[in-house]
C-alpha cells in the first residue's frame, strides 16, 4: 500500500469457504468428502467510507462472503483483516468488540426482529449487549437515532411489535438498530430485495446518507446491477464463488471485460427506452460448485471459451490500476 | 390505439376479503379490457390487488374472498356468474390458463411431472389415447426448450428456470387463447428471467396468445407488454400504451414508481422515494387511495374517487390533476 | 434408494452405541440399591446385602463395570438378569412379541383411523363433524391411558361381559391352535382399543392440520386453475402430501408407544415388555434394563428406518436426493 | 390355643366304638382334614392319637399342635410360641413333634381348576437362594419344608414327621416321613435335607442363611433321619426352618451345579402337592395335581396363577369370574366393603403380623429429642389413621409387637405407646422449647415410598394431625429404591414403614437393633441390643419372653419408632371355593404357607 492511499479498513485475502458434503453411502464408507466451493479465493480491500457492491446470481457466494466478513461463519482458509488486525479467528470476547464495529443487515426484516419483543426492547437489547450507556442514555440515543433516520415520532414505533409494522418500516428500523453501535463497516445483504419498489429508494438513500455522515464503509450484496450502480463506488461480479471482475462501478458497467459480466449486463431488463444491446446468449444454468477442478468456472457456458480456459484457472489480474478481471481473454 | 375486439373485459370489478377485523376492499371498481392478441401488463406493489384480479378471473379466490360487484366478460360470457362445474368444463385451462409465481411449489412435490401434466390433460382431452397425450406433452416441452427427461422428473429435480419453462408448457397444454402470467419470473436470476421472457414473447406470437402479465417489476412489464395498467391499493390509477407509460407517465404514482427504480444508464441522480406506506385497506382513505402519499394532493382528492380521465391515444388516468380532460367510459369503449 | 437405506442403517449404529452409554450412566446415577432389593426388604441383614452386592459385581468400580458390560455386549452377551438369574435375551424375547402385537396393532389402527377421520373432517371444515371430531380428539388425548383402560374394563368386561378384563389367554380353557388365536384376539381388543383411543387424536390432529396446510399450497391452486375437481385434487394430490408428516410422527411415536404402553400393559395384565421394564426398574435389574433398552433401541431404530423407507417411497425428495 | 388345650385335657375316655367308626370313615376318605380333627377331638382323641390312626390307616395328613402331648409344657401350650417345640419349660425334657402321613391316599385331584391372581412374576423356581414375594405361593405348592408354621406360628410337621431336641439343646434329630417322592419319582431322603441346609449355609446371600446360622453340621444316619448339630442352643431355629428360604430341594437335581443356574430353576422338580406344567412369564403359571403326593391332597386338578399387577384389574377379573381367589394384589381397601356385599363373594380379613409405624431420625433435631418423639406419638389420632387411611382395615396400635405372635407381645402399661392427646402434645413441645411461633413450631421432612396407596394416605393423616399441633410436614413421595437411598443418608425427619415381624421376635434385631438392615432410624441402644441377643440364645420360653418384653419396654421409653396401626389384609374368593388356608380352622397351615392342597370347589 503506498503512502498516499489510505490504509484499507478491510482487507480480505484469498478467502475460502468449503462446505463438506457426503453424497453417497460409498462416500460415508470411504470417508471421502466432497466440497461445495461456496467462496473460493476471494480477495479485495475496502477503504473507509467506500461502498463495494457484490453482484451475482443466487448461489454465487456473495452472501457467504458477507457472513464470513462479520464472522457469522468461519472461513476455511484465507484472512480477513480489519483495520490491520486479523479477525479471521477471533475468540468470543474479541469477536464482540469486532462486531460492534462490523454489522450486518439482512434481506428479510421480519426475521431480524424477535416477534415477541417490542421495537424498543429490540433496540435496547443491542445497546445492553454491548454495555453502552445507562437506561436513560440508551433511550435518548434510540430516539435520536430514529429521528435521524426520519422515523418520527419515535414514540409511535417504539411500543409496537414487529408484526404491526410494514416491511419497509422494519427494514429502516433494522438499519437504525445496527447504526446504534456506530459501526465502521456494514454488510448489507440484499437489504431491499424483499421490499416494494416504492420503499426501496428510502432504504437505499438512508444507507447512502449514513455513509456520507459517518464515513461508514458498506459491502452491498445484491443481484440487481442497477441497484449496485446506484449504491456502489466499486463493483465485484461473482460467479460460482469467485470474482469474475472487480472495478469502479461505471467502468465495469459501461465497459464490461469478463464474458459473464457482459452476459449479466446484456440480460438486464431495460426500463422505458433504455438501450441494453443484444443479449450475450449463454446456455444452461449455473452449476452447483461441487469439487471444482481446474479451469475457468464459466468455461462451460462461455461463448468465447478456448482450450486454455478448461486447463487453467484464470487469476484475477489487473487490466488497469483500478480494475481486475479473471479471464484468459485478457492475456491476449 | 386501434379498436380491436376485447377478449377479456373487467367491468366495475370489485373484490373484497373478509377478515377477523373487517372487510378489505382489495379491488375497487376496476375497469380493464385486454384486446385479443395483445399483452396487457398489470403493475403494482404488494397489496395493490393485482394477484387478486388474476384469481378473480379464474374464479380461484380463497374462501374468505368474494367478487362484490362488476363482471368478468370473457368472449362475452360473464365468468363471475358461472358455477364451478361450468368453469371446470369449459373455461379453466381450455380458454384461460395461467403461469403462477413461486413455480417451484406450483406442482405437487411428490408426483412426477409427467403424471401431473398427463392427469390435467386427460381431464380436458379424455378422448386422446395415452400415446397421443405423451406426444403432446413432449411437443410442448420441446416448445419451451426442455427435453423429455423433464417429464420423468419430480419438481424438486428441476432448476428454477426449468420449472418455470415447465409451467409455461403447462399453461399451453390445452392451447388456450388467453394466458395470465402472475409474477411468472420473479424468483429467477437475471439471465434466466431475461431468457424466459424472450421465450414468452416468442410463444405469444407462435400460439397467437392474448396475455395478462402481472408484475411488480417495471422491467418485466417493459419487456413483455403492449400496454400497462397501474394498480395502487386496489384502484386502477392509469392505463397507457407501454411507450407512453414510460415516456410520459401521467399519474403522480406512476411517475413516482418509475422514478424510484434505479437505472443501468443515464445520470445517477438521487432516487425519489415515495414517502409513507401503503394505506390500511381495512380503513382506506376516502377518495384517491394514493392521496396521503401524493406530492400534489388537493383537498378534493379525499372527497370522492376520481373518475378515469381520457388523455387520448389510449392513455387514461384517475387523478384530479387531469380533470380538464374528458371522462372515460370504459364500459362502453375498449381501452388500450 | 439402496444408498438411502444404507445411509439410514449406518446412522442406527451410533444411535445404539450412544443409547448404551447413556442408559448405563443414567441407571447407575439413579438412586436405589439393587443389592438391598435382592436381599429382601424385611429380612436382609447388612452382611447379606454386602454378599449380594459382591455376587452381582456391584462392588466393582463403575468404570470397570461399564468396561465389563461393553466387553460382554461385544461378545454378543447381554448378561444375566439379577432377578431372574437367566440370560437377558430370552427373558426379553419371551415378552417382546406380546408388546409388539399390542403396540403395532394399535399404532396401525390409530394411524389409519386418525388419517381417515382427519380427511373426513378436513373436507368439511367448520362443520359439526369437524367440530365433534376435534372435541373428541382433545378429550381422548387428555385422558390418562391407565384410567381409560380401567373404564373400558368396567364397562365392556365387568358390566357387559363382552370381553375378558385382562390377560392374554383364557387360562382356564387353555386353547390351542386357531381357537387360541381367536382367544388372544378377544383379549387384545380392550387394550388395543385403549391405545387406539389415546393415539388416534395425535394422528388425527397432525393429519388434520397437514391437510389444511396442503389446501393452501400453491400446487392446489394450480390444479384448481386447470379445472380439476376438488375431489380429485384431494384424493390424488393433497392427501398424499398431507400424509407425509403423519408418517414421520408414526415412526417417531412407535418408540414412544412401545415404551409408553407399560401402563396399559399393567392395567390389562398384558404380558409385555413394558411391564417387564417397570418390574426391572423397581428391582434395579441393571442387566435386564440395559438389555431391554438395547433391544428397544434396535427395535425402535428399525421401526423408524422402516417408516423412513415408507416416507421415502411416498416422497421422492427424500428418495432421490 | 387355650380352648383347644382345654378340650384336649377334659376328654379322657374315648368311646372305642366311636373310634372304630372314625377309623372307617378315614379309610373311606370321606372327610376333610378339618372334619377329621374336629370329629377326633369330639371323640376325645388327642391329636397325636388321631395322627396315629391316620398314619395306620394310611390316611391323609393330619397335623399336630406342638406341645400338645398333654403331659408336658402347660405354660408353652398356653402361649403357643413357635419355639415351644424346642424349648419346653423344663430344660431336661425333650419334645417330640409328630407327623402322621406316610403315604398318600387315593383321592387326588378331581375338583377342577383354581385360578389364583398373583401380583407379579416369580423370579425363579428355586425357592431358596433369594427373597421372592411373588414366588412364595408358587414355591409353597411345589416344594415342602421340613416343618411348617401354622396360622398362629406354631411349628407343625411336614417332611419331618417328628423331631427331638437334645437335652443340652445342641442337637435336633428329625425323622422324615417315608414315601415322599420328588416329582420325577425319586424318593425324598435325608440326603436332600442335608444338601439343602448345607447349600443354604454355604451361600452368603441366601435369605435363610442367617436364620439357620446356629447349625454347625448336618448328619444323616439313615435315609429318614436328619441330625442338626448346633453351635449353641437356638430358640428361633425351628421357627425359621418353617420360614423363608428353607424349602427342601432335590439333591439329585441340584448337587454339583450352581443352584442359581440349574435348569430346574425353570422346570422345577419338587415334592409338593402340585407339579409344574408351564410358565408364560408375565401371564400365568400352570400347575397340576401331583397324583403321587405323599401328604394330604391335593384335591384340585390344576392351579393356575394369573399374573395381574393392577389391584383394580385383579378385583374386576375376580368379580368377572376369571379369577377364583385374589391372593394378590390386595384389592383397594375402599372397594372391600362393596366386595363383602357382593353375592357369592367372601372376603377373609386376616390380621397380618405386621405393624405400620412412624420411624424418627435419631441423629437429627428435632426428632432426636425424646420430648418431640413423644409429642408426635401423642399428636397422632390412630383411630383416624385406621378409619381414613386404611378404610377400617387395621387396628389401633398401642404397643410395639404384633398381637399375632401373642406370647412375645408385651401389653403391659410400661410397654404402651403414648396415645392421642393433642393438648398434652402441644404442651410438651412448648416445654421442650418449640413454641408455636407464627403457627409453626418446626417443619419435618417426611419421605415415604409409593409401593401401596395406604402409605400416602397414612402420611397425609399424619401430616394433618401434626399440623393441628402446629408442626409442619413436607411430604415427599418416592419410589422405594430412592426412598432407601434417602433414608440411609439420613436425609429425612420421619418416615413410614411396616413389614412382617414373624415368625419369631428375634427378627426385631433387624428392625431396631444397632445397624439392623431395616433400622433406618439410626437407633442404637446397648440395652436393647443385649436383650435381643439374649432372647435369641435363650431356650427357655419364659426367659425369652422376659428379654423381648424388656426390648419393648425400652422402645416405649426411647420411641425411635411410633406404632400407628396393625395390618389387616382382605383376601376375596368366590364361595364355591372352599378350604383355602385361611378358611381352615386355627391350628392348620395358614397364611405363612400358602399351600393350596386343601382347596376344593363345592
Amino acid at each position: 500500500m503506498s503512502a498516499i492511499s489510505p490504509a484499507p479498513l478491510l482487507d480480505v485475502t484469498a478467502l475460502r469457504r468449503l462446505f463438506p458434503i457426503r453424497r453417497s453411502f460409498a462416500d460415508v464408507l470411504t470417508r471421502r468428502s466432497h466440497a461445495v466451493h461456496a467462496v473460493d479465493a476471494v480477495s479485495f480491500t475496502l477503504n473507509p467510507g467506500e461502498i463495494l457492491a457484490l453482484v451475482g446470481e443466487s448461489g454465487c457466494g456473495k452472501s457467504t462472503t458477507g457472513r464470513l466478513i462479520v464472522r457469522l461463519d468461519t472461513a476455511t482458509s484465507g484472512a480477513i483483516r480489519f483495520r490491520g488486525h486479523d479477525v479471521t479467528h477471533l475468540g468470543s470476547a474479541a469477536l464482540k468488540q469486532f462486531r460492534r464495529q462490523a454489522q450486518i443487515i439482512f434481506q428479510n426484516p421480519f426475521e431480524a426482529f424477535d416477534s415477541r419483543q417490542t421495537i424498543a426492547a429490540s433496540l435496547q437489547q443491542v445497546l445492553h449487549i454491548h454495555d453502552i450507556g445507562t437506561q436513560q442514555e440508551r433511550q435518548a440515543r434510540i430516539v435520536a437515532a430514529l429521528a435521524g433516520a426520519g422515523i418520527v415520532p419515535a414514540g409511535d414505533f417504539l411500543s409496537r411489535y414487529p408484526h404491526e409494522l410494514s416491511g419497509g418500516q422494519l427494514q429502516r428500523i433494522a438499519t437504525v438498530r445496527v447504526m446504534l453501535l456506530e459501526p465502521n463497516l456494514l454488510i448489507a445483504d440484499e437489504p431491499v430485495s424483499m421490499l416494494d419498489v416504492s420503499v426501496r429508494a428510502e432504504i437505499l438513500n438512508q444507507l447512502l446518507d449514513l455513509r456520507g455522515s459517518r464515513q461508514m464503509a458498506i459491502v452491498f450484496i445484491t443481484h440487481d446491477i442497477a441497484v449496485a450502480r446506484y449504491m456502489a463506488d466499486r463493483i465485484a461480479v461473482m460467479y460460482l464463488g469467485a470474482f469474475a471482475e472487480i472495478g469502479p462501478v461505471d467502468d465495469v458497467i459501461e465497459n464490461p471485460q469478463h464474458p459473464y459480466t457482459k452476459a449479466l449486463l446484456s440480460h438486464t431488463l431495460p426500463i422505458g427506452d433504455e438501450v441494453i444491446g443484444e443479449p450475450l446468449e449463454i446456455p444452461g444454468d449455473p452449476p452447483t460448485p461441487i469439487d471444482l477442478g481446474v479451469g475457468c468456472r464459466f468455461a462451460d457456458r462461455c461463448p468465447f471459451a478456448f482450450e486454455r480456459c478448461r486447463m487453467e484457472t484464470p487469476r484475477l489480474q489487473p487490466v488497469d490500476p483500478r480494475r481486475q478481471v479473471a479471464c484468459h481473454l485478457m492475456d491476449d | 390505439m386501434n379498436q380491436t375486439r376485447s377478449l377479456l373485459t373487467l367491468n366495475h370489478l370489485s373484490v373484497a376479503y373478509r377478515t377477523s377485523r373487517g372487510a378489505v376492499q382489495a379491488v375497487q371498481d376496476l375497469d380493464l379490457s385486454v384486446p385479443a392478441g395483445r399483452s396487457v401488463g398489470l403493475v403494482g406493489e404488494s397489496g395493490s390487488g393485482k394477484s387478486t384480479i388474476a384469481a378473480a378471473i379464474l374464479r380461484l379466490l380463497p374462501e374468505n374472498a368474494a367478487i362484490t360487484g362488476g363482471s368478468i366478460a370473457f368472449n362475452g360470457v360473464d365468468l363471475a356468474t358461472l358455477s364451478d362445474a361450468e368453469l371446470n368444463r369449459t373455461w379453466r385451462w381450455r380458454e384461460i390458463a395461467m403461469v403462477f409465481q413461486k413455480s417451484l411449489a406450483a406442482l405437487s412435490p411428490v408426483n412426477r411431472i409427467h403424471d401431473q401434466l398427463n392427469d390435467i390433460l386427460r381431464q380436458h382431452e379424455p378422448a386422446l389415447r395415452e400415446a397421443e397425450r405423451d406426444a403432446r406433452l413432449s411437443d410442448l416441452l420441446r416448445a419451451v426448450h426442455l427435453s423429455d427427461r423433464v417429464l420423468h422428473s419430480y419438481p424438486f429435480e428441476l432448476s428454477g428456470g426449468m420449472m418455470q419453462r415447465t409451467m409455461i408448457a403447462l399453461g399451453l397444454l390445452c392451447n388456450p387463447p388467453f394466458l395470465i402470467l402472475d409474477e411468472a419470473t420473479t424468483a429467477l436470476d437475471v439471465i434466466t428471467q431475461a431468457q424466459i421472457l424472450r421465450e414468452v414473447n416468442r410463444l405469444k406470437q407462435e400460439y397467437n396468445l392474448t396475455a395478462l402479465i402481472i408484475s411488480h417489476d417495471v422491467g418485466v412489464i417493459n419487456a413483455t407488454t403492449d400496454a400497462v395498467a397501474v394498480l395502487y391499493a386496489g384502484q386502477l390509477m392509469e392505463v397507457a400504451p407501454k411507450r407512453r407509460f414510460f415516456a410520459a407517465p401521467a399519474h403522480p404514482y406512476s411517475r413516482a414508481l418509475i422514478a424510484s427504480v434505479p437505472r443501468l444508464s443515464g445520470p445517477r441522480q438521487r432516487l425519489a422515494a415515495i414517502p409513507g406506506n401503503l394505506p390500511d385497506l381495512l380503513d382506506p382513505p376516502p377518495g384517491c387511495r394514493f392521496a396521503p402519499r401524493c406530492p400534489y394532493v388537493t383537498p378534493r382528492c379525499s372527497t370522492a374517487v376520481p373518475p378515469l380521465y381520457d388523455l387520448g391515444d389510449g392513455q387514461f388516468v384517475r387523478c384530479v390533476l387531469f380533470e380538464s380532460r374528458p371522462i372515460a367510459h370504459p364500459a362502453e369503449e375498449t381501452m388500450a | 434408494m439402496g444408498r438411502y437405506v444404507g445411509r439410514q442403517l449406518l446412522t442406527i449404529i451410533p444411535t445404539i452405541l450412544l443409547s448404551v452409554v447413556l442408559n448405563f450412566a443414567l441407571l447407575h446415577a439413579a438412586p436405589g440399591d439393587p443389592a438391598r432389593i435382592y436381599a429382601g426388604f424385611d429380612t436382609a441383614t447388612n452382611d447379606q446385602i454386602a454378599a449380594v452386592r459382591h455376587e452381582l459385581g456391584l462392588d466393582k468400580p463403575l468404570p470397570l463395570q461399564f468396561a465389563l458390560y461393553v466387553n460382554q455386549i461385544l461378545h454378543g452377551n447381554l448378561g444375566e438378569s439379577f432377578a431372574y438369574h437367566r440370560p437377558v435375551l430370552p427373558v426379553i424375547f419371551e415378552r417382546l412379541p406380546a408388546t409388539l402385537l399390542l403396540t403395532i396393532t394399535s399404532a396401525i389402527i390409530a394411524v389409519i383411523l386418525g388419517a381417515l377421520l382427519a380427511a373426513v373432517a378436513a373436507r368439511r371444515t367448520f362443520s359439526k363433524v369437524d367440530f365433534g371430531l376435534s372435541f373428541a380428539s382433545y378429550t381422548f388425548y387428555a385422558m390418562p391411558s391407565f384410567w381409560l383402560g380401567l373404564i373400558l374394563i368396567l364397562v365392556f368386561a365387568s358390566k357387559l361381559h363382552w370381553f375378558p378384563t385382562s390377560g392374554m389367554h383364557d387360562v382356564r380353557a387353555g386353547y390351542t391352535g386357531y381357537r387360541n388365536v381367536l382367544d388372544v384376539g378377544k383379549h387384545l381388543i380392550l387394550p388395543v382399543l385403549t391405545l387406539v383411543l389415546v393415539q388416534t387424536p395425535i394422528y388425527y390432529r397432525i393429519t388434520r392440520a397437514s391437510v389444511a396446510e396442503q389446501q393452501r399450497e400453491d400446487y392446489i391452486t394450480t390444479f384448481r386453475a386447470t379445472g380439476m375437481s376438488e375431489q380429485r385434487i384431494f384424493r390424488r394430490y393433497a392427501l398424499r402430501n398431507a400424509l407425509l408428516p403423519t408418517v414421520t410422527v408414526f415412526g417417531l411415536s412407535l418408540g414412544y408407544v412401545i415404551t409408553g404402553s407399560a401402563l396399559v400393559e399393567i392395567v390389562f395384565g398384558w404380558p409385555g415388555i413394558g411391564r417387564l421394564t417397570l418390574d426391572a426398574v423397581f428391582q434395579r435389574d441393571y442387566p435386564l434394563l440395559l438389555g431391554i433398552y438395547l433391544i428397544l433401541a434396535v427395535t425402535v431404530s428399525l421401526a423408524i428406518l422402516l417408516t423412513d423407507l415408507v416416507y421415502a417411497v411416498l416422497d421422492p425428495r427424500i428418495r432421490l436426493r | 390355643m387355650m380352648h383347644r388345650a382345654a378340650i384336649l385335657t377334659s376328654l379322657q375316655r374315648p368311646d372305642p366304638q366311636a373310634v372304630a367308626t372314625f377309623e372307617a370313615v378315614v379309610r373311606a376318605g370321606r372327610f376333610s382334614r378339618r372334619d377329621l380333627i374336629r370329629k377326633g377331638i369330639l371323640l376325645g382323641l388327642s391329636t397325636p392319637a388321631i395322627a396315629g390312626i391316620l398314619a395306620s390307616c394310611g390316611g391323609s395328613s393330619p397335623t399336630s399342635t406342638p406341645g400338645s402331648g398333654g403331659t408336658t409344657a402347660p405354660a408353652a401350650a398356653s402361649t403357643s410360641p413357635a419355639t415351644a417345640a424346642v424349648a419346653p419349660s423344663s430344660a431336661a425334657a425333650t419334645t417330640t413333634g409328630t407327623s402322621g402321613a406316610a403315604a398318600s391316599t387315593g383321592a387326588k385331584g378331581g375338583s377342577g381348576t383354581l385360578v389364583v391372581s398373583n401380583s407379579g412374576d416369580l423370579k425363579t423356581f428355586n425357592p431358596d437362594f433369594q427373597i421372592d414375594d411373588n414366588g412364595y405361593i408358587v414355591h409353597s405348592n411345589l416344594y415342602n419344608t421340613m416343618v411348617v408354621l401354622d396360622d398362629d406360628y406354631n411349628i407343625i410337621p411336614e417332611l419331618a414327621k417328628q423331631w427331638k431336641v437334645a437335652a443340652d439343646g445342641l442337637s435336633i434329630t428329625f425323622t422324615l416321613v417315608s414315601g415322599a417322592k420328588w416329582h420325577d419319582g425319586q424318593p425324598v431322603t435325608a440326603a436332600d435335607c442335608k444338601y439343602t441346609i448345607e447349600q443354604i449355609l454355604a451361600q452368603k446371600g441366601a435369605p435363610g442363611k442367617d436364620n439357620l446360622s446356629a447349625i454347625k453340621s448336618v448328619d444323616t444316619p439313615d435315609d429318614t433321619t436328619v441330625v442338626f448339630n448346633l453351635s449353641a442352643p437356638s430358640a428361633p431355629l425351628l421357627g425359621f426352618l418353617g420360614w423363608y428360604g428353607t424349602f427342601i430341594l432335590p439333591k439329585h437335581i441340584y448337587d454339583g451345579s450352581d443352584w442359581t443356574k440349574n435348569p430346574a430353576n425353570q422346570k422345577p422338580i419338587g415334592s409338593g402337592p402340585f407339579k409344574f406344567v408351564s410358565y408364560k412369564t408375565g401371564d400365568n403359571i400352570n400347575l397340576e395335581a401331583n397324583k403321587d403326593y405323599w401328604g394330604e391332597g391335593p384335591y384340585l386338578d390344576k392351579v393356575i396363577f394369573r399374573i395381574i399387577p393392577d389391584a383394580n384389574t385383579a378385583t374386576q377379573a375376580f368379580l368377572n369370574g376369571e379369577v377364583d381367589f385374589v391372593n394378590g394384589p390386595t384389592p383397594p381397601l375402599s372397594q372391600v366393603p362393596a366386595l363383602q356385599q357382593t353375592p357369592g363373594v367372601k372376603v377373609d380379613i386376616k390380621t397380618y403380623p405386621s405393624v405400620y409405624y412412624l420411624g424418627c431420625n435419631m441423629k437429627k433435631e428435632p426428632t432426636s429429642k425424646i420430648e418431640v418423639r413423644k409429642a408426635i406419638s401423642q399428636a397422632i389420632d390412630r383411630q383416624q389413621v385406621v378409619a381414613k387411611a386404611l378404610s377400617g382395615f387395621g387396628s389401633v396400635a398401642t404397643t410395639f409387637y404384633t398381637d399375632v405372635i401373642a406370647w412375645a407381645a408385651d401389653k403391659q402399661p410400661d410397654a404402651q405407646v403414648p396415645q392421642y392427646d393433642k393438648a398434652a402434645a402441644a404442651a410438651a413441645l412448648d416445654a421442650a422449647g418449640y413454641p408455636a411461633k407464627g403457627g409453626s413450631r418446626f417443619k419435618l421432612t417426611f419421605p415415604y415410598f409409593t409401593a401401596s396407596p395406604q402409605y400416602g394416605d397414612m402420611a397425609q393423616v399424619v401430616k394433618e394431625n401434626l399440623k393441628a399441633i402446629d408442626v409442619d410436614v413436607d411430604l415427599v413421595a418416592l419410589e422405594i429404591g430412592a426412598w432407601q437411598d434417602r433414608t440411609q443418608k439420613g436425609d429425612y425427619d420421619v418416615s413410614l414403614l411396616d413389614g412382617f415381624q414373624g415368625p419369631d421376635p428375634a427378627n426385631l434385631k433387624n428392625r431396631v437393633g444397632t445397624g439392623g438392615g431395616i433400622n433406618f432410624w439410626f437407633y442404637s441402644n446397648p440395652d436393647v441390643d443385649k436383650a435381643l441377643d439374649d432372647g435369641a440364645k435363650a431356650t427357655d420360653q419364659k426367659t425369652r419372653q422376659d428379654k423381648y418384653y424388656a426390648v419393648q419396654r425400652q422402645l416405649a421409653k426411647d420411641l425411635p419408632i411410633i406404632p400407628l396401626a396393625g395390618v389387616k389384609i382382605p383376601r376375596p374368593y368366590h364361595d364355591n371355593v372352599t378350604g383355602l388356608y385361611f378358611t381352615e380352622a386355627k391350628g392348620k397351615t395358614g397364611l405363612n404357607r400358602f399351600t393350596l392342597t386343601k382347596v376344593g370347589k363345592k
